[in-house]
């Protein structure tokens, strides 16, 4: 029985859209695999990792739960990243009643309030009063007021998501919104659409984007000569290091929202080891080479897994909730703890500033000060620096 | 002016067919420099396949075709279709088969694709709009919608354009008015002149082919079965006036 | 009773700035023998076309046996009777010949079974030998006659014949001659778009000549073919 | 450029046992009752996924097949039909809580109606540009889908469909069940297609259209019968895909996937005739099952993509042309 | 000036700008596919993957990204070469290219994306030369270099393909060899030569145009899939195998993408875009400057 290892399933993106969080998540698994069995495993058994490229297709996520669960007969299933990969899952894990660890899923539970659902991620419940707090928090603070917002997203969950929280937490505290569009996954020139945002004079610029996107908005913002007291708020891209490469001065004075900076806030426990490991095999694995984004939390999901399993001793479904409902989970990327609905029971949004960057090396990603938290007040290492479009 | 000498072809037990089909049996004939010759057969006898296999479209399973082009001595059997065509020898093929979607001027200029017929390509140009006029007014009208005879205007000029030494042409006359079969006899006839060709043309239109034969030969499912050293042999032979003159 | 089984009146048709048909009349009685001819480019096809609903007429109306035919699609001219055949043939090149055959039945025909009919179609033209061959290992002759017997599935009461004996040998042009006299015979009009004078002369009882789009003449053909205007357009000095 | 006449396998003169229905219905119903039994003897809800996966693909490749292979009209949009099928479901059960079944038939009324607009639309098209037209229809109808709030817009829809179906052991096996039943049905409307004179003038219609309207054939009707018919199946199949997955969004409905199935399956089984997609979609189908589910790594796309290319190469007139003699 | 005004004008040329980028990447389907009948859907892909060529290429040798794509253009052009034989050996030669070549095309267009992903990884690739940060501004209109050098490159290459077609013998073969490939071997033009030769050129230009591609924005293993749609649309509205349609087609396409976005919200972009080609299609089948025969 000792050498029986424990299969931990689960369907992951390797190639297709979502192949680079899909891929570096993997690596970070990995080193969580290496890292415990070199403690000598969970439950006296090693751990293996049971995966299948899901070819960042919805459609095949089903079929690859099923025989996770039916034919291979996993010990235990966590997710792939993203909100559309999980979804088309849950009906499968649930009907088997496992215990599920989902990796930065955005509102998946609403519609299926499982009650063995735990998501890793620091949305919280309530995405709309939480995303965009940050953003509108520390804009109310400026030293003159904005009176309108600009809000544009890209015609997906997440990123609607975020534009509603915009949408929503602005209307509630004033702002006038100017302009308020989205656009479609497939836009290749962001020169008209920015433009008209510019026309609309806005004082803050909410963004809601994806990475190839967020290049190409940043891109056009800087060709445009776009100011704003401050511009960004919920693009995803400026997190991931080709981006920062590739934009250098570009993301200087960005304001966005973020899971991790170096900062000295964030040094959680393990979390320099995780990212030494991390960033010592990257280049070669062709992944993110920071690690600054979801790879933590990637770690992060094993680690709730095997805590939770270390405490309750066993491999009972029920009793594992039980405990990730009951107890406080200390990882890599902090302590946590789940809510009712599975979600963090305190959001933790961060607000970001990219500060003082003149080019695109990214050594300085790697040390405290490059990438500022502004809010929430307890991790914050920065102040904001005003406005977007100010050289460093 | 070219020179007249030496543009013949010789052909000598000649097997070919498509596949299991043979539709040649050792065919032997003889195109002397600067004549016109007419191969009369009708429907299917294997018209078409002679002349294919000539210009290499099919490859002659026995036999041999020697052309002999400016003096020069020629085996064609085992030759692509674009090294006969090289050497000067120049098919106007059945059903025309022009580039519908083109212009005339760009079937034309199509035509002069072969090294030695670009030096000339003006000169061969402005020949054929003097021969065509009706091509002239029309250069720039895409061929597929082109009626039948102006279409066979343009393959005359197409080859034309080639700068051939020897010229063959595949059933000209289908689908023309008489008068037009008459005139294209005509055209094929000053073609021959003005450049100084050697023809080897097959028609079932016995009447109008042999106002421009010096020679002819009917062949009958795939044999030679007449040899006609000239114009007045072949009008009293029995076989041609059996099968062309209803006698 | 009017008598016209066609009634073709003022067919005009332009392609671009160019006029492929000057207002052209032309009626045709119930069972008659017509010969078409003219110099290529003179417009035989496009009339044909515009006859069969294939092309729109810019101008003038057309109706068969009474009925108005403007307006209507191609098939549903077929289908009330009036069948073509192309100048160059145009099989249905993935089925078997009678295959071919059984389309027109199958659409256009009487009850019955449509293999036996497309089966009897074929051996009107003979055909028949070769009901299971593809398109493609036909000579042009089986070619025309495969065309000429979907058009004789639709049972027609006019049968326009355009250039069916093109490229054909003496003996082949009887043959297809003899053919259509058969179905003249049995009632059905035909109207004969040829370049060979003899098929022409042989068959029609009625020779209609287009020059450049327009009619220029109509009448007995010994008549027609005497005038001096066909003989500069068409024939040539013989 | 190419016409509509695409250069496809002859089409087998259909011998007189071709056209008896009852055995060929007996049979299609035996191998149905005979797979599923077979799938529930093994009691593994994987083989009724990885089953719905394929079957479903035998639906959308039959529904292509009619269209393309025996009137040789090459839809590209087959995503889009596919997605029309999956957000009428949607949108039924959010307006009136009615579930799958009135949903799927629901889907066929909407990918009928929606076949017969792209019809009229592009009745004048052939070619490569009716291919063209199609694909256009797939985005626009995309854009609308992202943009229509009621069915989720871009943030995609969830549908919380029951743990349980009264006879059935699982929701799987009843949504295998279901595409077992509807692969039955799509096959056998194919084939009937392909017996009757329908076939033989969607045949004639792709071999020379002007020919096959002057001897008779109603050539618009019957494009327009076909593509309702196309659309209408393509639709049915993407129905259950909400209750499949349980959430759908627009990028997963639209993707690309599917329009490249819905062609490359009939080619490789051999197009024009009923059986030649069904071969082609098992045989493709369990490959990418199979490659999904036992390569841990992107090869398994890799050689997808290879399979693709070898078997359209050796067997260019689908696997069906090999064994049908040429003749 | 005006503010609506200075947003149509800078609409239209940010349009024309892009429309240049869509120039580029349809060209060479303009060849393929409207002059040989090759529906080579992996054009897009094939593009992309002269992008990533291109800042390998580019980053090692130290040159600017243009610049490496017309070094690229060469083994392009020999890839381009042996695919066509490929293809000819197992499709055309046989009569079968019609449909099976679509699947065969598909196939290389996962083989390519999958390639990639597995040699270079999912994440994006860049390599912006010094002259990307720059934007021209002439009164209320701003021409970003980042746009207008790819732009400029396309309109080059194909302006030179374009004399080449025109001009050349074996121009006017290219575009009578999908008619009557047969008869063209009376004129004494070997076909296949002829393909094989137009095909390479079409996937050299796939090359140029993943230059283009990597100077206005990063590349992934699958960002040919936004183009798939879009090429062909343009390929199609410009009449099939015209170059001159197609770069106009590429602009137009262009401006209307963008003047919609400006006006409209982007969101409507594609169906504007993708819509306004079906009317064209239903009115003019052949396309805006298709000839019918
Ligand atoms: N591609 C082919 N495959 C098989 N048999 C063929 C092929 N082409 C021609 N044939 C056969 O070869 C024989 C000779 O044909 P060919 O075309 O040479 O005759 P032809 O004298 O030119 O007749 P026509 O007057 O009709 O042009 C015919 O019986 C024909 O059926
Ligand atoms: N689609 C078209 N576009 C432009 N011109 C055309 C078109 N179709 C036919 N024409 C022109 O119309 C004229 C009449 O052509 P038509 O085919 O009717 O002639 P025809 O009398 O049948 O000649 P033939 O005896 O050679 O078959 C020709 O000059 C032809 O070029
Ligand atoms: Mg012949
Ligand atoms: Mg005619």
């Amino acid at each position: 029985q000792g050498s029986n290892p424990l299969r931990i399933g689960y369907s992951m993106s390797l190639s297709g859209g979502l192949a680079p969080n899909g891929r570096s998540s993997l690596l970070a698994h990995r080193i969580w695999q290496e890292d415990v069995n070199a403690r000598g495993g969970i439950l006296g058994r090693p751990v293996e990792l049971v995966y299948y490229d899901d070819q960042s297709s919805p459609a095949n996520v089903p079929g690859l739960y099923t025989k996770l669960l039916d034919v291979d007969r996993v010990d235990m299933v966590t997710s792939s990243y993203a909100t559309v990969m999980i979804a088309p899952s849950m009906p499968v894990v649930m009907q088997r009643n496992m215990c599920y660890v989902t990796l930065l899923g955005a509102g998946v539970n609403e519609a299926f309030k499982y009650d063995r659902y735990f998501n890793m991620n620091v949305t919280g419940d309530d995405i709309r009063a939480n995303y965009a707090k940050g953003f509108l928090d520390v804009a109310a603070r400026l030293p003159t007021p904005p009176r309108t917002i600009a809000i544009l997203a890209v015609d997906n969950e997440f990123a609607q998501k975020a534009a509603e929280s915009a949408r929503y937490l602005s209307k509630q505290r004033g702002l006038r919104i100017v302009y308020d569009r989205s656009y479609p996954p497939t836009t290749v020139d962001f020169t008209p659409t920015l433009r008209s945002i510019q026309a609309a004079r806005p004082d803050l610029i909410f963004i809601g984007s994806y990475p190839p996107d967020s290049n190409g908005i940043l891109r056009a913002a800087s060709e445009l000569r776009i100011t704003a007291q401050m511009f960004g708020g919920g693009m995803i891209g400026p997190q991931i290091a080709a981006v920062q490469a590739q934009l250098g001065p570009i993301l200087n004075n960005l304001v966005t929202w973020d899971i991790y900076s170096p900062e000295p806030t964030m040094d959680f426990p393990g979390i320099r080891a995780f990212q030494e490991k991390y960033r010592a095999r990257a280049v070669q694995e062709q992944v993110d080479v920071l690690g600054n984004y979801l790879q933590p939390y990637a770690y992060a999901q094993m680690q709730v897994v095997e805590q939770a399993l270390n405490r309750v001793g066993k491999l009972d479904q029920a009793a594992l909730a039980g405990d990730m409902h009951a107890s406080i989970f200390n990882t890599v990327v902090g302590d946590i703890r789940f809510g009712a609905h599975g979600e963090w029971a305190e959001p933790r949004n961060l607000l970001v500033q990219f500060q003082g960057i003149r080019d695109g090396d990214l050594e300085k990603y790697k040390k405290p000060g490059a990438k500022v938290i502004l809010f929430p007040e307890s991790l914050k290492s920065g102040e904001l620096r005003i406005p977007y479009g100010a050289p460093a | 002016m070219p020179i007249l000498a030496g543009n013949s072809l010789e052909i000598a037990g000649l097997d070919a067919g498509y596949g299991a089909v043979r539709v040649l049996q050792g065919v032997s004939l003889s195109v002397p420099a600067g004549q016109t010759v007419v191969l009369l057969g009708t429907n299917g006898n294997g018209k078409t396949t002679l002349m294919r296999s000539i210009m290499g479209q099919i490859r002659a399973t026995a036999g041999r075709i020697r052309a002999s082009i400016e003096g020069q001595e020629r085996e064609l059997v085992g030759l692509s279709p674009e090294q006969v065509v090289e050497l000067g020898i120049v098919l106007v093929p059945e059903g025309r088969r022009l580039f519908p979607r083109l212009s005339v001027e760009q079937n034309l200029r199509l035509g002069a694709y072969r090294a030695t017929a670009r030096a000339a390509l003006g000169e061969n140009l402005a020949l054929c709009y003097e021969l065509f006029p009706r091509l002239a007014e029309r250069r720039a009208q895409l061929v597929g919608s082109m009626s039948g005879g102006e279409q066979q205007m343009v393959a005359l000029g197409r080859a034309l354009m080639s700068a051939p030494r020897i010229l063959l042409v595949d059933e000209p006359s289908v689908g023309l008015a008489p008068i037009l079969v008459a005139r294209t006899m005509e055209m094929i006839a000053e073609m021959k002149a003005r450049l100084g060709l050697t023809v080897l043309m097959a028609e079932q239109n016995f009447h109008q082919a042999v106002r421009i034969a010096d020679r002819g030969y009917v062949i009958v499912h795939g044999h030679i079965e007449f040899e006609g050293e000239s114009a007045a042999a072949l009008r009293d032979n029995d076989l041609v006036r059996q099968v062309y003159l209803g006698l | 009773m009017s008598g016209a089984l066609l009634r073709a009146e003022g067919v005009g048709k332009r392609f671009g700035g160019f006029t492929a048909l000057h207002a052209v009349d032309l009626e045709l009685r119930a069972g008659e023998r017509l010969g078409l001819i003219g110099p290529n480019g003179s417009g035989k096809s496009t009339f044909v076309n515009c006859i069969s609903g294939d092309f729109a007429a810019h101008d003038g109306r057309v109706s068969l046996d009474g009925q108005a035919l403007d307006g209507l699609k191609p098939h549903r001219r077929a289908r009330l009777g009036l069948a073509r055949t192309f100048q160059l043939p145009q099989p249905f090149g993935s089925l078997s010949v009678l295959e071919n055959v059984r389309v027109p039945v199958l659409f256009a025909g009487q009850a019955g079974s449509a293999t036996a009919r497309a089966m009897q179609c074929l051996e009107q033209v003979e055909m028949a030998g070769k009901a299971e061959c593809l398109p493609r290992e036909l000579t042009q002759v089986e070619l025309r006659r495969l065309e000429l017997a979907r058009a004789i599935a639709l049972d027609p009461q006019l049968l326009i014949a355009d250039e069916a004996m093109a490229g054909l040998s003496n003996t082949e042009v009887d043959q297809i001659l003899a053919l259509l006299f058969r179905l003249n015979a049995a009632g059905t009009a035909i109207i004969m778009i040829e370049h060979i004078m003899r098929a022409v002369t042989a068959f029609a009882e009625r020779l209609v000549v287009f020059v450049a789009g327009r009619k220029i003449a109509d009448g007995v053909p010994r008549e027609v073919l005497a005038l001096r205007e066909v003989e500069d357009a068409y024939l040539g000095r013989q | 450029m190419s016409d509509a006449s695409l250069p496809l396998a002859p089409a087998p003169a259909m011998a007189a046992g071709g056209r008896r229905h009852l055995p060929f219905w007996l049979g299609a119903v035996g191998v149905a009752v005979l797979v599923f039994v077979a799938l529930r003897a093994i009691g593994n809800d994987y083989g009724y996924f990885a089953g719905y996966f394929i079957l479903q693909y035998v639906v959308l490749a039959t529904a292509w097949n009619i269209l393309g292979g025996y009137a040789g009209y090459v839809n590209f949009g087959a995503a889009g039909f596919m997605a029309a099928g999956a957000y009428t479901a949607i949108a039924l059960r959010k307006a009136t809580g009615l579930d799958l079944l009135p949903g799927i038939a629901a889907a066929a009324v909407v990918g009928a109606l929606l076949g017969l607009g792209t019809g009229y639309l592009t009745l004048r098209l052939r070619g490569v540009y009716f291919s063209i037209a199609t694909l256009c229809l797939a985005v626009v109808l995309q854009t609308l889908v992202v943009n229509w709030d009621y069915v989720g817009g871009s943030r995609g829809a969830y549908i919380v469909r029951p743990r349980e179906v009264a006879p059935f052991t699982s929701y799987g096996e009843y949504l295998f069940l279901v595409m077992l039943l509807l692969a039955v049905l799509a096959v056998g409307i194919a084939r009937t297609v392909e017996v009757t004179r329908l076939g033989r003038g969607l045949q004639a219609i792709r071999d020379n259209e002007r020919a096959a309207e002057a001897v008779g054939v109603p050539t618009l009707r019957l494009k327009l019968v076909a593509t309702a018919l196309c659309g209408a199946l393509m639709a049915v199949a993407g129905a259950p895909l909400p209750y499949y997955s349980g959430y759908l969004n627009p990028e997963g409905a639209f993707s690309l996937a599917y329009a490249v199935n819905a062609i490359a399956m009939p080619l490789i089984g051999g197009a024009g005739t009923w059986a030649g997609p069904v071969i082609g979609a098992v045989l493709l189908g369990s490959l990418q099952q199979a490659a999904t589910v036992t390569i841990s790594s992107a090869l398994n796309l890799f050689i997808v993509g290879w399979m693709l290319v070898i078997f359209v190469a050796v067997a260019p007139r689908g696997i069906l042309g090999w064994f049908r003699r040429r003749r | 000036m005006d503010g609506d005004l200075a947003l149509l004008l800078n609409g239209i040329v940010s349009g024309l700008l892009l429309g240049g980028l869509y120039a580029a990447a349809a060209a060479g389907l303009a060849v393929s596919f409207g002059m040989l009948d090759i529906v080579n859907i992996a054009h897009p892909a094939l593009m992309v993957a002269g992008g990533f060529l291109v800042v390998l290429v580019g980053t090692a040798l130290g040159i600017d990204p243009l610049l490496a794509a017309v070094l690229l253009a060469v083994p392009f052009y020999v890839l381009g070469v042996a695919i066509y034989t490929f293809y000819h050996h197992f499709f055309e030669r046989r009569g079968d290219e019609a449909l099976q070549g679509l699947a065969f095309f598909f196939g290389v267009m996962f083989i390519i994306e999958v390639g990639l992903v597995m040699a270079f990884g999912p994440e994006q690739r860049f390599l912006d030369p010094p002259y990307a940060f720059v934007t021209w501004r002439i009164g209320e209109i701003d021409i970003p270099l980042r746009m207008l050098a790819p732009a400029l490159l396309a309109m080059a290459a194909i302006g030179a393909l374009w004399v080449f077609l025109r001009r050349s013998f074996t121009g006017l073969a290219i575009s009578a060899v999908a008619q009557d490939a047969e008869a063209l071997r009376l004129m004494a033009v070997d076909p296949v030569r002829i393909k094989r030769l137009a095909f390479g050129l079409s996937v050299a230009l796939a090359a140029i145009a993943g230059g283009a591609l990597v100077v206005v924005q990063p590349v992934e293993p699958s960002s040919g899939q936004v183009f798939i749609g879009r090429v062909f649309a343009v390929c199609i509205m410009g009449g099939m195998g015209s170059l001159p349609g197609c770069i106009l087609a590429a602009f137009l396409f262009g401006v209307v993408e963008n003047v919609t976005a400006s006006f409209y919200g982007p969101s409507w972009s594609p169906a504007v875009a993708f819509g306004w080609l079906l009317l064209v299609l239903a009115v003019r089948p052949q396309g805006l400057f298709g000839k019918l025969a």
